[in-house]
């Protein structure tokens, strides 16, 4: 298994978790959090004088998934989370060991 | 000299305590020899110096209900869009207190032409003192119809378009529709509508002069601007939840403490009887408009909603706001209660069917329920001269429907229309001159992002984490 | 013809200005040939003016300690039940002044029945125009006592019973109690028990009428409704913080500032000449309730404790409420510090002896503050006719114990058991009822969820990230 | 006997409604036999009334401005603190209250030394009834010079030091220098000085003796305090966002709210028939201060900036509260323009050129633009017994530079040094002597944690996720 | 070394919190994140309409522990966090390869 | 490729972030949470009774990077995040299996 952790524009969330639903892949987790990359910050101002907030709000969709569908939930996050401009943001491929369902106790395969 | 002198001294003082104290000592005082004249002169001053305090007081009151729009609209819209809609309620007013100084006034209560519109005192010119305390009680109502539409508008409209409609809505829309009804020689008061049908238009307080002209304004507002992004997702509504439900509870019992200054400063006369019933009238009719809509929603929907009952103490705020001064308590209660219904029918309509986007129900709470309200006086005012109003000044004149009267419902829809022609047709042409010189609404990119950020360079809550769409 | 016709015209404008002017200008003229007589009841209107505006004004001053009342309840419970909480003041005032005009009105100031209850002018019928002046200014404070009830037992009471129960608070325990203090008519102001004592009870402003009935009726409540999960584990309390001191601040301020109409208005005359006595009294209590619970927390745990310093102004307040209009200023300080004691205390006695769970301390700032400002009249008054109140119409009648009096202590004792009793049987019994049909308290689920969710569907800022417990 | 008992206990009961309706209806009775002498006598009480009444309202309407100082500044100010602001200001006006009563009222109007200071009436003794109106009015303008202070100082003062100071503030900084300007014995409306220049000083309802004191102070403890952590890299200021611009909002209406009990009440006379000139120059200059702040924030960095904009109408109001009772409405707006442009200035040569911290802007509110108000007055006074003030008992009495007069010009530059130094040398030496004894500012470690969590224990929105720095 | 990272109810934190540290396990990392699996979303309601918020908040608890000690804080954490009803999470072990504690410079084992 | 997360005090994150920046590694992650460890909470009080918070709020940083430069990026938050008291924080380390870039899709090395 593999998790797939995505970090997009939070004005593509809905439509990605839309696209990744209609795939079949309902299960995700999402945080909100802040970050930098080849984006540069937005220019902010606060009484008269002007500064930088170099943190963007971003969005981190987790999901994990069988190694073998990994692609196809890359796929839909790069065509929905794209918009060509800076900052769209990245997708990274972390193994899982094992993955348990709480309520039931199933394992990995099971429990996805 | 010496003497004389500390005097002027004193006086000169603006706080002199001392002074003071004297002064109160002596009016303890027996004073001598006073004639029957010199005490009913006095007498003639302390009735205006009562309708003095009444007037500047409901003014301060009437002044609040600019933070109470503020907190309803931030209170039911993004938290994206708050800097910026906190920036054109305060600018409204900041606004609203120099267009009036210097053209609202004139407009509506300088000397009339035609009917139609007022023609000097402009910059308030041969003001003389007695009539800054009528201007500022004015001037704090006059601001308000903006704020009605920068609620329907919000989350999408340019910031600079918004200012300049404003200062035209204080300055035009807003003074001209009140010299009809409020100069005393406009077209619904006098001349040839107000002969043809024997009696004149009645608004107490302004459920058209003020709500109406907002809540028509805002629809044609609404209808230019477009709905925001998002709202309407093939042809269905969808729900875009305002971001702090406190800040509009806030705002709304602060609305609803501002009409005691509303109607009852619109009694415009500190010694009148009826204060009293004015009063209890319109909290009448604000508690039954709340008590309906929580009824409706718990039954439409098992649960009773929060800022649709909010909205609902505002329509009957709204509509009894013309009928205050000319109906009896039960008659106030019903009043309310059907202006619930409006509201709650018109807000569904409005998204429904007319597929307007209003985030805060504008148009439904002052719009329509104006319109009720202005109907109200028709069907339940009980007439001058007749039963509890016996001797009071400012009732409407005809008596309504249930009482066997036809005259004050003819010129009541005849005023009620002239509202929202003007309003509308005057508001549609504006926005629609504002769109081709500058564009009504803010790009599509500012939009998404919030007009905190773009408008004004700071989000409103810059610390606190928030979930985004 | 054709200038009566505008004359008419004229006063069917709801605000004729022009008219105004020439008012003012008529009045400022000397008025010639007025009697001595015409003089005196000119007199006398203008007097009367003056109440009416004394107690509108105050009146709405108190209708806005509903948003102070509900911006204190929701600062100090979860983020998660906010919304919950906002509807229920909402609702209680809307309720409110329906209520209070169909049925509590009559029960309060109706013709009396045995010292017991009144049984006419029920939805205000026979009420003429003089009448709802008093009407307002007694209807803003009859929602208040359930607003005290609803702070006690918040986050975990169903809105259902609770709305039901609001209709009988202000309906009937407040009216009732209300009838035998204020109604002139009343077991506490005239019989037998005043027969046997010499002299009547005194509450200015409510002390026990408002106070006390909510604070006892909330004791009733807290009991039968139970604590929140988790309030107490293992015996103990645990701290359930608030989510917003700087609502429950500005709640604290509106609250304080509503003070000013509450005991201000309760002077019931604008032409007093001790009102300004009055509002010092009020807020030396205020202030020195503030300082005394700031410098016990202070020592007790290191640290100013703000939201207990907030309870310790309110409790000054409400301290203060029957005494103010009948105590040196000096008192009113003492009556304040020691106010502040008692409500530290009391909180602390509530959650760790009696292990109740009120989360915003309603019943020790309303309750027991109450009870000591009840007591308070029998011990700091100074008796009507000597020194500074030589001539004030409502000072409690006679001399505290401090003055050598005992009469009023024991008059005052009565009145405070009798409040207790009343307010706590009759909500026990009540609740019990409300319990056994319909449940009193919401489902676990929905108590974990929060009752935003579950009862409203919406929580009360849905945009913000927040954490969870 | 029955019957009198019964009356007795009805005037015991303190809302006694029955006997209300009772004296409502003999007053509206004709009362007859009235000798002109018993209405004289009458009259002038209903005009002792009247001032009462406008006194205790506008002092309530000044309270409530302790609300709006504390929402604006924590406003402005980071979460971390907040809980700390706010108490901050609550036992300002706690504190204000016991100390204005125990102390500050002798040393402001008791009988004065030299013309330096009061020397007795020390806890209000020898008070009779009448004077607690006035009190009243007085106390609720003390406490603001101290809340001007903690919003500069905020964020990193020690709690306990803020508290000394503020007793110190209420019971002898601000007393002494209003005994100056407005006990009618003091150096600048009598004595040498006066009689040197031969007119007083004028200071309507306080830009110098509220709001220059308030400011200068605050420059003395910003100098001493420091600035927060991190506000200069490099000696360059750094941007520290606010925590809510809502609540900022909201805190500024209400502060504008404020001001109608601010300027209207300093007529001190219930009377007064300039009220509404008074009103309507106070709201001309905050409109005028908002919309050059908006124009010049708009200009200077392609953004209208929220909180200068906010700070622009507390400018303009601050400036003509030493003015509004002696300029012509033009005048006024010019007043509001005119601050406008100084607070933006002052607020970046504060931060640019003295590198002073003060988050909130107060130096550049309430000192820099009290300093204009007051030449204001030196400029734009119509000067007494002309034009538009031909009665009026408060107005400036001499004519401003722009009427030719050069005398009321020199005395307010006189008057303005003497603020200036004042407030500034005493407060620097208050602020050494407690910065030698307790410490000024709290140790690093907890201003960077925050003040709320240090001091008080909690922070101010225990449930929300708030972004770190 | 493992990272075991746990996605639960909100209303089970506490319980979850407390039973680790009486095991031994006081360190971890928490999260507020929202998340979407089996559980269908909340309905909620705003101006009279419904709508489905399908994300519902969900805590995610990371503790990094040596491989050994991996299954009993799953048991635990299992133990507490179950409910039976659908939404209660499910457990993700990642491998870890290094950990170095900031204060001291201690790494791996030592770090924990 | 490996993933650096770094949890330290909310304090030290633009230290942090601007050495992070100064050496070059502009890019990064940052989530706000809570922890627990060695560090026990604060004691906190309400309505005059005093209760712990056991959960501090931390920072997450969290850095993709090429293998060969982990050591660089683990020193420079070593250096700016200590303080030496108790609460310092953690870095822990991760195996990354693959980065995509949505923008250009770019992988790997490449996307970094
Ligand atoms: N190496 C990295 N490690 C951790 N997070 C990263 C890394 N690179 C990018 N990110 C995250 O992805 C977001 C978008 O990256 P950015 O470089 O701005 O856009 P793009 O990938 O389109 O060039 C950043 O804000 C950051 O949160
Ligand atoms: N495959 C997954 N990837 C990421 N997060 C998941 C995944 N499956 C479940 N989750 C998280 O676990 C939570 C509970 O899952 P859910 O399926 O609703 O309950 P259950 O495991 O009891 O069936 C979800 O809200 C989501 O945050
Ligand atoms: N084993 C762990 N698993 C997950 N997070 C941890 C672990 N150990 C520490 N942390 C995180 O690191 C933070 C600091 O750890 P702590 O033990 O308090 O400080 P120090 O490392 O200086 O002893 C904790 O608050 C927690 O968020």
């Amino acid at each position: 298994m593999r998790k797939i952790e995505a970090i997009i524009r939070p004005t593509k969330v809905q439509e990605v978790k839309d696209a990744l639903e209609d795939a079949g892949f309902e299960s995700m987790t999402i945080t909100e959090v802040k970050g930098r990359g080849k984006q540069k910050g937005v220019l902010q101002q606060w009484r008269g004088q002007k500064y930088c907030v170099d943190l963007l709000p971003k969005v981190k969709i987790e999901l994990v998934v069988p190694v073998e569908k990994t692609d196809a939930v890359i796929e839909i996050i790069m065509k929905h989370a794209k918009t060509g401009s800076i900052g769209d943001g990245k997708i990274f491929i972390y193994p899982v060991e094992k993955i348990i369902r709480i309520r039931t106790g199933e394992t990995d395969g099971d429990a996805l | 000299m010496e003497t004389m002198c500390k005097m002027k001294n004193l006086r000169n003082s603006g706080q002199n305590l001392l002074l003071l104290g004297i002064i109160l000592m002596m009016l303890i005082l027996p004073v001598s020899a006073a004639t029957p004249e010199e005490n009913a002169k006095a007498i003639a001053d302390v009735q205006t110096a009562l309708t003095v305090l009444w007037l500047i007081l409901c003014g301060a009151i009437v002044f609040l209900m600019h933070a109470g729009f503020s907190l309803v609209e931030i209170g039911l819209t993004r938290v994206k869009n708050t800097t910026n809609i906190l920036m054109k309620n305060f600018m409204t007013i900041s606004l609203g207190v120099v267009v009036y100084w210097a053209v609202g006034w004139a407009i509506m209560y300088g000397a009339d032409y035609a009917g139609i519109i007022g023609i000097d005192q402009f910059f308030m010119s041969g003001a003389d003192n007695a009539i800054w305390t009528s201007w500022w009680f004015q001037m704090v109502f006059a601001a308000t119809g903006a704020t009605i539409v920068s609620g329907a508008m919000a989350e999408r409209t340019s910031f600079k378009a918004y200012l300049i409609y404003t200062v035209l809505m204080v300055g035009l829309i807003y003074p001209v529709f009140g010299h009809w009804v409020w100069s005393g020689a406009g077209i619904l008061t006098s001349g040839p509508i107000v002969d043809a049908i024997g009696i004149g238009y009645h608004d107490f307080a302004g459920s058209s002069v003020v709500h109406m002209i907002g809540g028509f304004s805002a629809l044609a507002g609404v209808l230019l601007v477009g709905p925001r992004i998002g709202k309407f997702r093939r042809g269905k509504p969808v729900v875009i939840p305002g971001h702090s439900l406190p800040l509009a509870f806030l705002g709304t019992l602060i609305l609803a403490f501002g009409w005691v200054g509303f109607n009852g400063g619109s009694t415009l006369d500190g010694n009148d009887p009826y204060i009293g019933l004015v009063i209890a009238n319109t909290f009448l009719a604000a508690g039954a408009g709340a008590i309906m809509v929580l009824l409706i929603t718990w039954m439409k929907t098992g649960k009773p909603d929060p800022s649709l009952t909010a909205n609902g103490m505002l329509a009957g705020l709204v509509a009894i706001t013309a009928s205050c001064g000319s109906v009896a308590s039960w008659a106030a209660v019903v009043i309310g209660l059907i202006a619930g219904i409006i509201v709650y029918v018109g807000v569904m309509f409005n998204e429904y069917t007319l597929k307007l986007d209003d985030p805060v129900g504008a148009i439904a709470v002052h719009g329509y329920s104006g319109a009720w309200g202005i109907l109200s006086v028709g069907i339940f005012a009980i007439g001058q001269g007749n039963g509890i109003f016996a001797d009071a000044a400012y009732t409407a004149a005809g008596a309504g429907l249930l009482y066997g009267g036809y005259q004050q419902f003819m010129v009541q829809v005849v005023g009620l229309i002239l509202a929202i022609i003007w309003a509308f047709s005057i508001s549609f042409i504006i926005f629609k001159v504002l769109d081709a010189v500058m564009g009504l609404r803010v790009p599509e990119e500012d939009e998404i992002a919030g007009l905190d950020i773009k408008e004004h360079g700071i989000s409103a809550y810059p610390e606190f984490v928030l979930a985004k769409e």
